[in-house]
C-alpha cells in the first residue's frame, strides 16, 4: 500500500483558471449574441476568427518555444472574443489575425505567458489596430448598415434617447452597443464569484461624477461608448489589475476619470481604452504602496 | 447577533456529516506507543526502562525545560520498549511502548474537590502535572499559557468551539455529550486567572450544541454562550479574538496582552478532570473518519496506533490512497499506519486514491484571491514572488512572519499553487537565519 | 492662463520626452530596474533640465545672438551644461552627502543624457520665451519622472516572470516602452 | 574672419570661465576618493550611458570596488576592458584545474526504494521534512529539483527522480552544492575518472535494503587499489583524486557498482 | 599577426562582435527615432559613421597632449566641431535629410557610442586602429539603422527607399511608423539578434567542451 503525501491543504476551491476563464465567456456570451443579432452572421464569424487565431497562435508560440502547451485554460479565447467584440462589423477578417496574434503573443507570451504581462492584451491589440488602421477602425454603421456616427461624436447628444443607448439601437462596435447585454454579463460575474464588484462599480461611479464635474450630461456619457464594457471586462482582468482593496479602488476610479477627461479635451471620442491601459501601468505601483492592513500591525507600520 | 473575523475563506465542503450524528465510542487497543514530544517545546526525558511494570496515569516520561510537561502511561501494563521511531516529521522521535493488560489499575491520584470550592492557586500546577497541552491542534503547554504575569488583567476566557477544519466533529460530539466537563474546565480556568467573564464560542453550523450549552450556562457563574458565523480559520487564536473582541494581537504578542486567553473544548474538558478527579491527559476524543466503513468520534488512549483505530472503525471501505492527521486544511500525511496518534490529533482522515492526487500547479494570474482571502491580510502573491527568488529578506519585509499557515490562500488558488508549504520553508530558513545571527538577525 | 496649463500637461503627457520625443532613453532603459533609483534618477533629471533650459536661454539670448554665433549653439551649450552638472555634483557631494548619496550620483549620467541637450536644442529651435523654456525643461523633466517611475515599478513585476531567454534585458524593456508608448498614445489630442 | 575671431574669442572666454569655476570648485569641495575606483573607472567606457543599470560610470567603478558588480559589466569597455579591471580588483582568472559537479548518488526511480509517492510542493526541502523523505535512503538525492532552480546555467536536469548534470555547461559555481539540503552535490575535479557515488553512512544491512547501489563499505575496493586512494570511513568508501590514477579495478571489483566511471556515466543523450 | 589582419579584425569587431546597436545596445536615441525610413537610418548612420571617424583620429592624435584630468570636456569639444560640421554640410547639400533627422543631428554629440569609443579605445591606440574602429563602429551603426529603418518603411508604408514594393492592396500598418513602433520593432529585433547569437555561443560552448 504505497500511500501518497503531499503538503497541506489537502483540499481546493471548485474555482480553477479554466472554470474562471469559462465564466468570463458565458459573460460575454450575452453581448456577443446582441451583436450577432444586430450586425447578422458577419458578426459572429469576425468572433470565431478572432478566438481561433487567439488560440492557435497561442499553441504556434509554446509548441515553438517548447514551453508547456496551456491551451487548455481558454485564456487565450477569452482574449480572442473580447478583442472581436470591440471591432467594428466593417473590420476586414485579416485585421483580427493580425490583432489577435499581436494580443497573444507580443502582449502576453513574450513576458512569460498567462499572469505575466503587464496590460490587458485584448485592448493593447484593439490600440494597436486603431493606431496602424484608423479609418477602418472608426468606419462605423448603423443597425441597417447606413455609415452614421456614433453617439460620442460631435453633435450627436439630441439624436439617441437614453433607452437606444441601454438597447443598442445605436451604431458602434459589435459588443459594446447593448448596455443591458453587458450588465447581464457582469451580474453574473459577480454572483459566481469571478470578479470583486469593486472595479466595476467605481469605474462606473466615477465616471458619472466626473463628467457631472467636467460638465457633460452624466447619464449620456456612461451609457454611451465603451465605458461600461470596459468597466465589465477589461477592468477586471485578472492579471493587470490590483490585488489590494485600496488600490482596486484607486484603479477604478482612475479609469472613470481619465475616460471622461479624454472624451472632454482628448481628440479621440472614445477614451475608456486608453484609460485602462494607462492604469495598468500604475497597477505595479498601486499593489506595492497601498497594503492591506496586517493583522496586528499598525497602518504606518504596514507601508514601510 | 453572530460575530465573524475579517476575509478568510468559505469552505464549500465541510465533509462534517459523515461523523456529526455518531455518539462517541470508547476504544481501547492492546499496546499503545507515547511519544515524548507530543506538545511544542523540547521532548520529555523517559523515566521508565524495558520491562518495568506500570499503572494507569502514572508519570513515564519527566518535563524538560520551561515548556516541558510530563507524560504519562495510558494504559496500565508492561512497558515493552523505549526506542527511537521515525515520525511525521525529518528525523526520529523517541517512543516508549507499553502493552495493555486491561486492568486499568490508577496509581494513587490528588483530586483537588470541586470546581468552586478549590483553591485558584493549585489550579495551574495541578493542570502541569496532568500533561495537559492544546487538544485543538496547536498542542501548546496549557499551564504556560495560564501562568500570567500579575500585572496582566484577563478580562475574558474564550473556549474555542468553533472547530472550523473540514471532517472534525470530535469537539462537536464533546459539547453535545460532555457540556458539565466543559463549563466546569472553564470555570477553574476563570477562577485559576480571575477573570470574571467566560465565552464559549461556537458556529453556527452547530445548533444543538449551541443549545446544549447555552443551558448548561445559565447556572454558571459569568458564562455566557457566543455565536459565530461559519468561516474558515474562525478557530485560529487570533481571528477568534478578532471576530469575539473585536481586538487584534500585536505581532510578537501573546494574546493575554489583550486580556484573553483562548482554550480549546477537549482542553477544558481534560481540565475538569484533572482538577475533580485528580486525573492526568490519557485519552481524548479523535474523529477517524474519510474511506471508513464506520466513520466515528473515537475515545482512545494517547498513542493509540492508527492502525487499530482503522480497525475499530472496521478497516478501510476502499483503496486508501492518502492519510492524514487533522482536518483537510492543516493536515499532517503519513507514511503509514504503523504510527501512534498523539496529544493534539484531533482526526484522522482517510482520503481515497481520486481525491488524494493533488492537481498539478499552474502559473499563477494573478487573480487576487489569495490576497482576498488572507486572514492576517497578508499578500501571498507578493511573498511568493519573493520566496521563489530566494529573497528571505524582502520576505520579512512582508511580514511572512506573520503568516498562520492556515491554507487559505492555497485553497483559493485557481491555478492549485502550493502557496502555504512555500512559506512554510521559507519561515524556517528565516528562524534558522535568525539562530545563526545569535538572535541579533 | 488655460493654455499655459495645457503647454504644462502636453510637456508632462502628450509630447512626453521618452514616449513621443526619444529622448533620454538609453538612462531610462538602464536606470530604471528599481523604483527608488528611478525616481531619485527622474529628480535629478528634472532638476538639471530646469537649470539647463534656464541658463541656456540666457547663454543664447545674450551671448550667442548678439555676437550671431548661432551656429556655435551645440557646443555652448554642451560646455554650459557639462560646466553646470559638474558644479552641482560638486556643490552636493560637499553640502549634503545623504542628498548626494541619493540623488548627486545620477548627474554626471545627465551630461550625456540627450533630453538636456534636446531640450535646450528645441527651446531654440521652436524660439519659445523665457518662461515657456523652462516650463518645458521643468515638465519635460517631471514627465520623464513619470515615464521611468512607471517603467521602474513594470520592470520590478516582469524580474519575476518567465521571460524567454533571448528577451531577457534590453529588448523586454524596449518592448515594454513600447506597449506604455501605446498607452500615452490615447493623450495626443489632448492639446487643441 | 571677424566671425572666427569672434566664435574662437567667445569660446575661449567661455571655457575660462567654466574652467575657472571648475577648478576652484573642484579645489573647494574635494572630497577623498578610494583610487582603485578612479584607476577601474579609467578603463570603463566612460560615456555615463546607464546600459549597467548603475548610475554612470563612477557608480558602477564604486560598486565594482565594493564587489557589487561583475567585472565584465561595462558593455561599451568589451572584453578589453573587463580583464583589466580584473587585474585592478586583483580577481585571478580561474587557476588550476577545471573543477566540476558531481552528483554523488545513483537512486533513481528504480535502483533507491520508494518510502511514499510525493504528490506536494515540488521542493526538496520541503520533501526532506515530511516524515523523512521520499526514498527510503536518508542520503540520497531526493529529486525534485531545488538544484535545477538554482542552476543559472542550466546544466542541471531531472531524470526519473534523480539529478543529472551536463558538466559542459557546468561551471562550478557551486549555487547547486548550497541548494541541495542533502549536499549530494559535490564539486571535484573534472579529470577524476572514477568516483563512489554514494554517501550511506548506515550499516551494510541498512544500505543493502534501501538502495541497490548503496556503498556498503566493505572496503573490497580498498583492497584492490593498487595506489592507495581509496580511503573508507564512516560507512562508504572516498577516492583521493591526486592519487587515484584510473585503472578502474575498483569500479569493477565493486559488489554493488557504486563506483562508477564518470565519463559514461554523465553525458545526456 | 600581420598588420592588415589586426585591422580587418577590429573592423569586424565594430560591425558583428560588438554591434553598437544591437550587441551594445549603445545610441538608442537616433535608433529609434529617426528610422521611420530606410533613407533616414541611412542618412543618420553615414552622419555617425563620419563623426566617429572623424573624432577617433583626431583624438588618437591629440591623446599624448590631454591632460588627463580634463579628459572628457576635451573629447567633447572635438566631437562637436565635427558634429557641427556635418550639421553645416548637411544643412547646405541635403535638406530634405537635414529636415527629417531635425534635432537629432545635434543630439550625436551626446551619442553614447561615440563617446565611449573615444574614451574606451580612441583615446589609447594609435590614429589608424582609432580611425578603422571608428570605421567599423560606424559601419556597424549604420547597417543596423537601416535594417530597422527597412523594417519599420516596409510595415508603415508598403515602400523600401520609397519604392512602392507590396503594391496597393496592402493597407499600410501605421503603427510601425509612430513612437510606439520604434521601440517594438527595435525591442523585437533585439530579441531576434540575440536568439540566433544565444543558439551560436551554445554551439561553440559544446565543441569547445569536447
Amino acid at each position: 500500500m504505497s500511500l501518497r503525501l503531499s503538503t497541506s491543504p489537502h483540499l481546493r476551491s471548485p474555482h480553477s483558471s479554466t472554470r474562471l476563464m469559462l465564466n468570463v465567456i458565458i459573460a460575454l456570451t450575452p453581448a456577443a449574441a446582441f451583436g450577432v443579432y444586430n450586425y447578422g452572421f458577419k458578426a459572429l464569424m469576425l468572433i470565431l476568427v478572432s478566438m481561433v487565431s487567439a488560440v492557435v497562435s497561442e499553441y504556434l508560440w509554446q509548441r515553438l518555444t517548447n514551453r508547456p502547451v496551456r491551451i487548455k485554460d481558454c485564456s487565450a479565447l477569452v482574449t480572442g472574443m473580447i478583442l472581436a467584440l470591440c471591432v467594428t462589423p466593417e473590420a476586414p477578417w485579416w485585421m483580427l489575425v493580425v490583432g489577435s496574434a499581436f494580443a497573444i503573443i507580443v502582449v502576453k507570451e513574450l513576458f512569460g505567458g498567462i499572469g505575466d504581462n503587464f496590460i490587458n492584451p485584448a485592448l493593447a491589440a484593439r490600440a494597436m489596430l486603431l493606431a496602424s488602421w484608423p479609418m477602418v477602425m472608426t468606419r462605423h454603421i448603423d443597425i441597417d448598415g447606413v455609415s452614421s456616427a456614433t453617439p460620442l461624436a460631435e453633435g450627436a447628444q439630441s439624436q439617441f434617447s437614453y433607452l437606444d443607448l441601454l438597447i443598442g439601437r445605436i451604431p458602434g462596435v459589435i459588443g459594446e452597443t447593448c448596455k443591458l447585454a453587458i450588465i447581464v454579463g457582469l451580474v453574473y460575474l459577480i454572483v459566481s464569484r469571478t470578479v470583486t464588484w469593486r472595479i466595476p462599480a467605481f469605474t462606473i461611479l466615477s465616471a458619472f461624477v466626473m463628467a457631472w464635474i467636467v460638465g457633460l450630461d452624466p447619464i449620456y456619457h456612461v451609457l454611451s461608448g465603451g465605458i461600461i464594457f470596459a468597466a465589465a471586462f477589461m477592468a477586471n482582468d485578472y492579471t493587470t489589475s490590483p490585488m489590494t482593496r485600496g488600490a482596486q479602488i484607486v484603479y477604478a476610479s482612475g479609469i472613470g476619470v481619465i475616460t471622461i477627461i479624454i472624451r472632454k479635451w482628448g481628440a479621440y471620442p472614445e477614451g475608456a481604452t486608453y484609460a485602462v491601459l494607462f492604469m495598468n501601468l500604475l497597477t505595479p505601483l498601486l499593489d506595492r504602496y497601498i497594503p492591506h492592513r496586517v493583522y496586528g500591525h499598525s497602518k504606518r507600520e504596514a507601508k514601510n | 447577533m453572530k460575530l465573524t473575523f475579517r476575509r478568510g475563506v468559505h469552505l464549500s465542503y465541510a465533509n462534517k456529516n459523515a461523523t456529526k450524528t455518531s455518539p462517541i465510542r470508547d476504544f481501547v487497543s492492546d499496546e499503545v506507543r507515547l511519544i515524548t514530544s507530543m506538545h511544542i517545546g523540547a521532548p520529555s526525558k523517559p523515566i521508565v526502562k524495558k520491562g518495568d511494570k506500570v499503572l494507569l496515569g502514572q508519570v513515564i516520561a519527566e518535563p524538560v525545560g520551561f515548556l516541558g510537561i510530563p507524560v504519562h502511561a495510558s494504559v496500565s501494563g508492561e512497558v515493552t520498549d523505549v526506542s527511537m521511531i521515525p515520525y511525521l516529521g525529518e528525523g526520529n522521535v523517541e517512543c516508549i511502548t507499553i502493552a495493555n493488560d486491561y486492568e486499568d489499575k490508577w496509581t494513587e491520584l490528588s483530586p483537588l474537590g470541586d470546581v468552586e470550592t478549590v483553591d485558584p492557586a493549585l489550579i495551574v500546577p495541578a493542570i502541569k502535572n496532568a500533561g495537559i497541552c492544546g487538544m485543538g491542534g496547536a498542542s501548546f503547554p496549557t499551564h504556560v499559557k495560564l501562568s500570567i504575569k500579575p500585572e496582566q488583567k484577563c478580562e475574558a476566557v474564550l473556549v474555542n468551539g468553533a472547530e472550523c477544519e473540514t471532517h472534525l466533529t470530535c469537539d462537536h460530539r464533546l459539547m453535545l455529550e460532555q457540556g458539565e466537563k466543559i463549563i466546569g474546565g472553564l470555570r477553574a480556568v476563570m477562577r485559576a486567572l480571575n477573570s470574571d467573564k467566560g465565552i464559549i464560542c461556537i458556529e453556527d453550523n452547530k445548533p444543538d450544541a449551541i443549545e446544549n450549552l447555552k443551558r448548561l450556562a445559565l447556572n454558571a457563574q459569568g458564562v455566557s454562550v457566543q455565536v459565530l458565523k461559519t468561516k474558515y480559520p474562525q478557530g485560529g487564536e487570533k481571528q477568534l479574538i478578532n471576530a469575539v473582541l473585536k481586538r487584534q494581537v500585536p505581532f510578537g504578542k501573546l494574546p493575554i496582552d489583550v486580556g484573553a486567553v483562548v482554550v480549546n473544548v477537549g482542553t477544558c474538558a481534560a481540565i475538569y478532570d484533572a482538577v475533580v478527579y485528580g486525573r492526568p491527559l490519557i485519552s481524548r476524543v479523535t474523529t477517524v473518519t474519510g474511506c471508513v466503513n464506520r466513520p466515528s468520534n473515537l475515545r482512545v488512549r494517547i498513542g493509540t496506533v492508527v492502525e487499530d483505530m482503522i480497525g475499530a472503525c472496521e478497516g478501510f471501505s476502499t483503496e486508501p490512497g492518502k492519510i492524514a492527521f487533522g482536518g483537510g486544511m492543516t493536515g499532517l500525511c503519513l507514511p503509514g499506519t504503523d504510527l501512534p496518534m498523539a496529544k493534539s490529533t484531533n482526526g484522522i482522515v482517510v482520503y481515497s486514491v481520486k481525491d488524494s492526487k493533488s492537481i498539478d500547479e499552474g502559473p499563477c494570474i494573478r487573480c487576487g484571491k489569495c490576497v482576498a482571502a488572507c486572514p492576517i491580510g497578508l499578500n501571498p502573491y507578493l511573498i511568493k514572488r519573493a520566496a521563489d527568488a530566494d529573497k528571505l529578506e524582502e520576505a520579512k519585509k512582508l511580514y511572512v512572519n506573520d503568516c498562520i499557515l492556515c491554507g487559505c490562500c492555497s485553497y483559493e488558488c485557481p491555478s492549485r499553487r502550493w502557496l502555504t508549504a512555500s512559506f512554510k520553508i521559507v519561515k524556517q530558513k528565516l528562524a534558522i537565519q535568525a539562530k545563526q545571527n545569535g538572535g541579533k538577525g | 492662463m488655460l493654455n499655459l496649463l495645457l503647454f504644462m500637461v502636453s510637456c508632462v503627457i502628450t509630447n512626453n520626452f521618452i514616449f513621443s520625443r526619444f529622448l533620454g532613453c538609453c538612462p531610462f532603459l538602464g536606470v530604471s530596474n528599481k523604483v527608488e533609483t528611478a525616481v531619485s534618477m527622474g529628480i535629478a533629471v528634472t532638476f538639471v533640465m530646469t537649470l539647463a533650459s534656464l541658463i541656456t536661454y540666457i547663454v543664447y539670448h545674450f551671448v550667442l545672438l548678439p555676437l550671431s554665433l548661432s551656429f556655435m549653439q551645440t557646443i555652448a551649450f554642451i560646455l554650459v551644461i557639462a560646466a553646470l552638472v559638474q558644479f552641482v555634483e560638486m556643490f552636493l557631494k560637499k553640502a549634503s552627502p545623504s542628498l548626494y548619496s541619493a540623488l548627486g550620483i545620477y548627474l554626471p549620467l545627465i551630461t550625456t543624457n540627450c533630453a538636456v541637450l534636446g531640450v535646450a536644442t528645441l527651446n531654440v529651435n521652436n524660439d519659445y520665451n523665457l518662461l515657456y523654456s523652462v516650463l518645458n525643461g521643468c515638465f519635460g523633466g517631471i514627465g520623464f519622472l513619470l515615464a521611468i517611475t512607471l517603467m521602474a515599478g513594470v520592470r520590478e513585476r516582469l524580474e519575476s516572470s518567465k521571460i524567454p531567454e533571448c528577451m531577457k534585458g534590453f529588448p523586454i524593456s524596449l518592448v515594454t516602452a513600447g506597449l506604455m508608448a501605446m498607452a500615452f498614445m490615447g493623450f495626443n489630442g489632448l492639446v487643441k | 574672419m571677424t566671425v572666427i575671431l569672434v566664435s574662437a574669442l567667445t569660446l575661449g572666454l567661455l571655457g575660462l570661465i567654466f574652467g575657472l569655476v571648475l577648478s576652484y570648485a573642484g579645489k573647494k569641495f574635494s572630497v577623498p576618493v578610494d583610487e582603485r575606483i578612479e584607476k577601474v573607472r579609467a578603463c570603463l567606457g566612460g560615456a555615463n550611458c546607464g546600459a549597467c543599470g548603475f548610475p554612470g560610470c563612477d557608480g558602477f567603478a564604486a560598486a565594482v570596488v565594493k564587489g557589487e558588480a561583475p567585472v565584465n559589466g561595462c558593455a561599451p569597455a568589451g572584453e578589453s576592458g573587463a580583464k583589466k579591471i580584473a587585474e585592478i580588483m586583483g580577481v585571478t582568472a580561474e587557476t588550476g584545474e577545471r573543477m566540476v559537479a558531481r552528483v554523488l548518488c545513483q537512486g533513481s526511480a528504480g535502483i533507491a526504494k520508494e518510502r511514499y509517492l510525493y504528490d506536494g510542493y515540488k521542493s526538496c526541502m520541503v520533501a526532506s521534512g515530511i516524515a523523512g523523505g521520499p526514498k527510503q535512503c536518508r542520503f540520497s538525492c531526493i529529486g525534485l529539483g531545488d538544484c535545477m532552480a538554482h542552476c543559472a546555467f542550466g546544466a542541471i536536469q531531472m531524470k526519473n527522480g534523480l539529478c543529472v548534470i551536463d558538466e559542459d555547461l557546468c561551471r562550478a559555481c557551486g549555487e547547486c552544492v548550497k541548494a541541495c539540503p542533502r549536499g549530494v552535490i559535490k564539486l571535484l575535479p573534472q579529470r577524476q575518472k572514477h568516483i563512489v557515488r554514494c554517501r550511506n553512512s548506515d550499516v551494510a544491512r541498512e544500505a543493502r535494503k534501501v538502495c541497490m547501489h548503496a556503498c556498503m563499505g566493505c572496503g573490497l575496493c580498498k583492497k584492490n587499489c593498487s595506489a592507495e586512494a581509496i580511503t573508507v570511513e564512516n560507512g562508504f568508501a572516498r577516492i583521493d583524486p591526486e592519487k587515484c590514477i584510473g585503472c578502474g579495478k575498483c569500479a569493477s571489483v565493486c559488489p554493488s557498482k557504486a563506483i562508477t566511471d564518470s565519463l559514461t556515466h554523465d553525458q545526456i543523450s | 599577426m600581420s598588420k592588415d589582419n589586426k585591422l580587418s579584425k577590429i573592423f569586424l569587431n565594430g560591425v558583428i562582435t560588438e554591434n553598437p546597436t544591437f550587441r551594445l545596445v549603445l545610441g538608442t536615441c537616433p535608433t529609434m527615432a529617426v528610422t521611420t525610413s530606410a533613407l533616414n537610418g541611412l542618412g543618420m548612420g553615414a552622419a555617425a559613421t563620419f563623426v566617429l571617424i572623424g573624432s577617433n583620429t583626431v583624438i588618437s592624435l591629440l591623446r599624448k597632449f590631454i591632460p588627463d584630468r580634463v579628459r572628457i570636456p576635451a573629447f567633447i569639444v572635438v566631437i562637436c566641431t565635427f558634429v557641427t560640421m556635418i550639421q553645416l554640410i548637411m544643412q547646405a547639400y541635403l535638406p530634405s535629410l537635414y529636415a527629417a533627422l531635425g534635432i537629432f543631428i545635434p543630439l550625436i554629440v551626446v551619442n553614447c557610442i561615440i563617446l565611449a569609443r573615444a574614451e574606451a579605445f580612441a583615446s589609447k591606440n594609435p590614429v589608424l586602429d582609432s580611425a578603422v574602429d571608428g570605421l567599423g563602429m560606424g559601419v556597424g551603426f549604420t547597417l543596423a539603422l537601416t535594417l530597422i529603418g527597412a523594417v519599420r518603411e516596409l510595415l508603415g508604408n508598403g515602400s523600401l527607399f520609397g519604392v512602392n514594393i507590396l503594391g496597393e492592396s496592402y493597407q499600410p500598418m501605421l503603427l510601425a511608423v509612430l513612437a510606439s513602433g520604434g521601440f517594438l520593432t527595435f525591442g523585437l529585433m533585439l530579441g531576434v539578434f540575440n536568439a540566433i547569437m544565444n543558439k551560436i555561443r551554445l554551439k561553440r560552448i559544446r565543441e569547445e567542451a569536447r
